[in-house]
């Protein structure tokens, strides 16, 4: 069990850092400063922060970036890396045109 | 960049027909069968995108067709991986600007 | 629904993949192999490097060699390999789809190998988004399958083999490194990789990062800083490089998703998100396996004896061979795989910092920092003789699990042992006859010739040269010591190439006596200076 | 940790959040919001297609669903300070027979009744609202009111401000039953044994309510159901209208960002055999189905590329409607669960009646047609 809140006193309030500018998702251009901001507002596990700011929501799925958003979370959360529960992996693993996907049935789909 | 004429391990580059494409309108030379993103490096296009958000350049950083940072609008089509479309004799390529060929 | 059948599908053709599929094969399963590259291999086929170990492990082979060869008993088992075919899911009831060509195929299996490898980690700094940042499995993939090249300069970060190894494979490719770092304070790959970076003249920047990669469009140069004991620059230790190209070569984590996705048990570790698996790679799911670095990083030479463990258990699994038969071939794969697994660089050493060889010796300081052994250093190791005649120098200081050398000298002047992992001895009872065969041998080319007094005053050093263009005999140009620094005015006497050299070329340079024991690289005089 | 409340609500969802939201801006002290997940809105609340619809529904529906639209949705972001990329242009139902548009005739009538603005669109119409749909297309209902928003920053959007506003959070706290304490449901008892107490419970917790309302001798009559959705690539923009068809085989819209997201059945949810329910795994065959049910009326799309495809459980209410309201076999117990895979709407105007009902003052429609213990025998 988590308590959101006592966990939100423990690790402080939102300090602004020089780098917060930097890019952490390249697909939908995330920054650092994003990532920790929303740790303060109460987002703790990757499935809420994806959702929260599209960091690997975009055509890599979060392949190039997901470990760094882990991180990132982990030492504003003042945890290990492996506090933070990676995403979920779902189809498809690469991106898959719609007409493709559709031809399933062993003849071309019309 | 240019291309590896010699390789002290690999010999020889083996050789490939040249064909011509577009590269925002302009024609260009490439080997077929080879990525996209090898004929625009050798030609030295580094720029293939700019980003939706905040209109950033990008260009190739993984060449497996994991990063989709390479992607460009090819024959019409935006977010075509560069680096694992095989280029083809007459193709379009075009810088993307967010998901478009057009600067918004 | 139209489902294809099959008694084993294997998902990734690259080393493990493969040699699961061969194994299995060989005891009469049917194996389907699906790969979303062009070619199969893995990253085989772009690894041109020779690779370490022993016979049984394919030593002082080239990594696309042993692509080639995989590839060669895969159609020789009857092995499908379907390439261009992007597997899309893995769900629970041993079920994939799989894109081939412009539609998707179902395929169900009675077992399923998942070895889909690894893909690259990645730092973020200042620029890393620009044009010419690029991942350093790019760089190899530019250069030795596309055969272009990534940049003309270029800065690499990371100094583990992978940094290590590309960097060489850069200068071969005709780039110029101008300087490797790495924010760890020790260089993380085999020293012998590092020794061959630091004898073209690249310097090494450990405690250092990229601070920022500057440019508006693409890379023009990049800043670097040291970093001190709390990961922070420290102020006045910037250093600016006009480059084209940064590579990233910072790790590599498993490429796991489809075992997530199918409902295997994952676990979080320090090497990344892995299956659980028992030894022969069985996941939580009974039927589902993983081989290679899917299930947790190492060399290619593991992942392909991961793989023949992984694709016995399966036939066994499936009944197509005997428990027995199983036991007996995984008993023996295991010996090979627990000797690679041993030494300096072994799985359990991982982030220690090692002071001493396993023969006592004290590890060069020099080495884990600057990339190269320094002259007082050097002659503390059992490779390294002083001989008037000729005889090889083995500059191999540390112990990792490779014994061509010893194989290679029909002489016996190279002696190893049983041990594998010890370092190399020269047997000064046996005599030299400057064959070359060890130096070409030498994965780390680390082995050079040295002979005194060719002529009064002068020797000669043969050394390992794998560059474009091959300077030819007669040509006066400059020796580099260790550190690629300039020593000495030489002219080239010999150069020698072979197929049994397999592309190793045997330069052979004509210095004074008191520089054999200090030259080891050779630059063509307009292009080398000293400072 | 403080385990006593005013209100303890069972369920990070969005009628969870939202409820607690708007306890807290109603001025009630303690509120308490326990999730079994380790993620708010982990269930259906983030894995709906966004649709704030009015059309469509059941007349029982209609009223706060109408509310919510008139008086909620359009300040919430503003509210919120999270922008939940409301959008309030419109939705096409569509319909290639004739059998369709009877259909859509028979649910506009209805909606019709109860004062909605719905009417029905011949195909030329249909092209002119949207010009990028198949030509087989021969009518379609068209609500203008209706419109989507995003669920993933709604739901967040609520927790984060109730957060601000002093509400507390557990998230992988399991509810394992509830207890009375002298004939009222008090306690709340989690899988850990951790107990805690509250003067009001709110139970909003999916499919998960029934098992939890059952130890207190409650039945929520509803089973489960799977429902998988889809996202593509970001696309230049396009639309900004939702879209669904009659014969429902496929929901979606275009979101801000410019991905399609849209929802779609294969037929086999109905037999779905999950060994682990709470793997959500999704389907080896949906996928393609679910493409090639939106290629049928937007072709223009087959050369957009899925980025990724998830699936969520439905908790279907007997009769298709949920169950709101306090339980009157349990004094102490409010519900607010079944939602049939239309909740997320509604979610911003049930969460402000739960908040009223744990008052007890007047809901600010009458929902009493949705009272918990509603199920008869049909004979």
């Amino acid at each position: 069990m988590i308590d959101i809140r006592q966990k939100l006193e423990e690790i402080g309030a939102f300090e602004p850092h020089a780098d917060d500018g930097l890019l952490v998702c390249r697909c939908e251009e995330v920054t650092k400063g994003e990532i920790r901001k929303a740790v303060h507002e109460g987002i703790f596990t990757i499935e809420e922060m994806r959702r929260y700011l599209r960091n690997g929501m975009g055509l890599c799925q979060g392949q190039t970036c997901g470990r760094l958003v882990k991180s990132i979370m982990a030492a504003e959360l003042k945890e290990t890396p492996d506090y933070v529960e990676p995403a979920s992996a779902r189809a498809p693993m690469r991106p898959i045109e719609m007409e493709i996907l559709g031809k399933d049935q062993g003849g071309a789909y019309e | 960049m240019g291309r590896i004429e010699n390789h002290p391990i690999l010999g020889a580059s083996p050789e490939g027909k040249m064909v011509t494409f577009y590269y925002n309108g302009e024609p260009m030379e490439g080997m077929e069968g080879e990525p996209i993103m090898a004929a625009l490096k050798v030609n030295g296009v580094m720029v293939h995108r700019y980003t939706a958000k905040t209109h950033e350049p990008r260009g190739v950083f993984c060449a497996i067709g994991r990063c989709t940072d390479c992607v460009m609008v090819v024959d019409g089509k935006p977010n075509i991986r560069t680096c694992i479309t095989p280029l083809k004799a007459g193709m379009k390529v075009e810088t993307q600007y967010g998901v478009s060929a057009k600067e918004a | 629904m139209d489902i294809r059948r099959y008694d084993m599908i294997v998902i990734g053709a690259g080393p493990a993949g493969l040699s699961a599929a061969i194994e299995a094969a060989k005891h009469g399963v049917k194996p389907i192999v699906f790969d979303e590259n062009a070619r199969p291999g893995g990253q085989l086929f772009k690894q041109i490097h020779k690779f370490f170990g022993s016979k049984e492990h394919k030593a002082k082979i080239r990594g696309f060699k042993i692509g080639e060869e995989l590839l060669a008993e895969a159609e020789k088992f009857g092995v499908e390999v379907v390439l261009n075919a992007t597997v899309v899911g893995l769900y629970p009831d041993k079920e994939v789809t799989v894109k081939i060509g412009d539609e998707i195929q179902h395929f169900k299996g009675d077992s399923i190998l998942v070895a889909t490898g690894a893909s690259e980690n990645m730092v973020n700094f200042k620029g890393w988004t620009l044009p010419g940042v690029i991942g350093a499995g790019a760089a190899q993939t530019m250069m030795n399958l596309h055969h272009i090249l990534p940049g003309k300069k270029v800065l690499m970060l990371g100094s583990g083999n992978v940094g290590l190894v590309v960097s060489f494979q850069l200068m071969q490719a005709g780039c110029e490194v101008v300087a490797l770092c790495d924010a760890a304070p020790r260089i993380g790959g085999y020293g012998v990789h590092a020794a061959k970076v630091a004898r073209c003249g690249v310097p090494f920047y450990l405690s250092h990062t990229i601070i920022e990669a500057e440019g508006d469009e693409y890379v023009t140069g990049v800043t670097i800083g040291e970093v001190g004991p709390d990961w922070k620059i420290i102020p006045g230790t910037k250093k600016h490089f006009d480059v084209d190209t940064i590579c990233l070569a910072v790790g590599l984590s498993p490429m796991s998703q489809l075992l997530d996705q199918a409902g295997c048990r994952m676990k979080d570790t320090r090497g990344g998100f892995v299956p659980e698996c028992d030894a022969e790679g069985q996941t939580s799911v009974p039927g589902i396996y993983a081989a290679g670095d899917v299930s947790g990083i190492e060399e290619a030479s593991s992942a392909m004896i991961e793989g023949r463990i992984s694709g016995i258990t399966i036939a066994e699994y499936l009944g197509f061979a005997e428990n027995e038969e199983k036991e007996s071939r995984i008993n023996e794969l295991e010996v090979q795989l627990d000797t690679l697994r041993q030494g300096m660089f072994a799985p359990a050493n991982r982030g220690k910092k090692i002071e001493k060889t396993e023969e006592g010796i004290a590890i060069s300081e020099n080495l884990l920092v600057k990339g190269f052994v320094s002259d007082e250093e050097i002659g503390r190791f059992p490779g390294v003789t002083k001989q008037r005649k000729i005889h090889p120098v083995m500059e191999c200081t540390q112990n990792i699990p490779c014994n061509p050398c010893q194989d290679a000298c029909k002489r016996g002047c190279i002696s190893i042992g049983s041990n594998i992992t010890s370092l190399p001895v020269v047997d000064k009872e046996h005599e030299c006859i400057g064959c070359g065969l060890c130096v070409a041998s030498c994965s780390g080319q680390a082995i050079f010739l040295v002979e005194e007094d060719v002529e009064p005053g002068y020797g000669e050093v043969t050394m390992p040269y794998e560059f474009m263009p091959l300077p030819v005999v007669g040509e006066k140009g400059i020796a580099c010591g260790r550190d690629g620094r300039a020593v000495c005015d030489c002219e080239v006497t010999k150069v020698r190439t072979s197929p049994a050299f397999d592309h190793t070329n045997l330069l052979t340079i004509k210095v004074p006596n008191d520089m054999l024991m200090k030259a080891r690289f050779y630059r063509a005089k307009k292009e080398a200076a000293y400072d | 940790m403080n385990k006593t409340a005013d209100v303890i609500i069972i369920g990070g969802g969005i009628v969870g959040c939202a409820t607690a939201y708007y306890l807290a801006k109603s001025g009630t002290k303690q509120v308490i919001v326990l999730e079994a997940s380790k993620s708010i809105g982990h269930g259906g609340s983030c894995r709906n297609g966004g649709g704030v619809r009015q059309s469509g529904r059941d007349v029982r529906e209609l009223p706060y669903a109408m509310y919510g639209i008139q008086h909620l949705w359009p300040t919430l972001s503003e509210e919120l300070g999270v922008d939940v990329e409301y959008t309030q242009k419109g939705n096409l139902r569509l319909g290639k027979t004739q059998a369709h548009l009877e259909k859509l005739q028979k649910l506009a009538d209805n909606a019709k009744a109860v004062g909605l603005g719905v009417e029905m669109v011949d195909a030329k119409e249909v092209q002119e609202i949207c010009p990028y749909l198949s030509k087989d297309i021969i009518g379609a209902s068209w609500c203008p009111t209706d419109g989507h928003a995003n669920p993933l920053t709604t739901t967040l959007g609520y927790y984060k401000r109730s957060l601000e506003m002093g509400v507390s959070y557990y998230t992988d706290a399991k509810v394992a039953m509830l207890k009375k304490v002298r004939g009222k449901v008090h306690q709340v008892i989690l899988t850990d044994g951790t107990v805690f107490e509250g003067e009001h419970i709110v139970l909003c917790a999916g499919y998960e309510s029934r098992a939890i309302a059952r130890t207190v001798g409650v039945d929520l009559p509803m089973t489960k159901l799977i429902d998988e959705m889809f996202v593509t690539e970001m696309q230049p923009h396009m639309f900004d209208i939702m879209l669904g068809t009659a014969s429902a085989d496929f929901y979606g819209h275009q979101a801000h960002h410019g991905s399609f997201v849209f929802g779609s059945e294969c037929g086999y949810e109905e037999v779905t055999d999950m060994e682990d329910p709470s793997k959500l795994y999704t389907n080896a065959m949906t996928l393609s189905a679910s493409c090639r049910a939106v290629m049928d009326y937007v072709p223009c799309l087959k050369g957009a590329k899925v980025v990724r495809s998830w699936c969520g459980w439905l908790d279907n209410a007997f009769d298709g409607v949920p169950f709101i309201g306090d339980c009157k076999d349990a004094e102490g117990l409010t519900v607010a669960c079944g939602f049939t895979g239309h909740g997320f709407g509604t979610a911003p105007a049930v969460g402000l009646m739960l908040s009223q009902i744990v008052h007890g003052e007047k809901t600010v429609v009458d929902i009493s047609a949705l009272a918990p213990n509603r199920f008869k025998p049909n004979k």
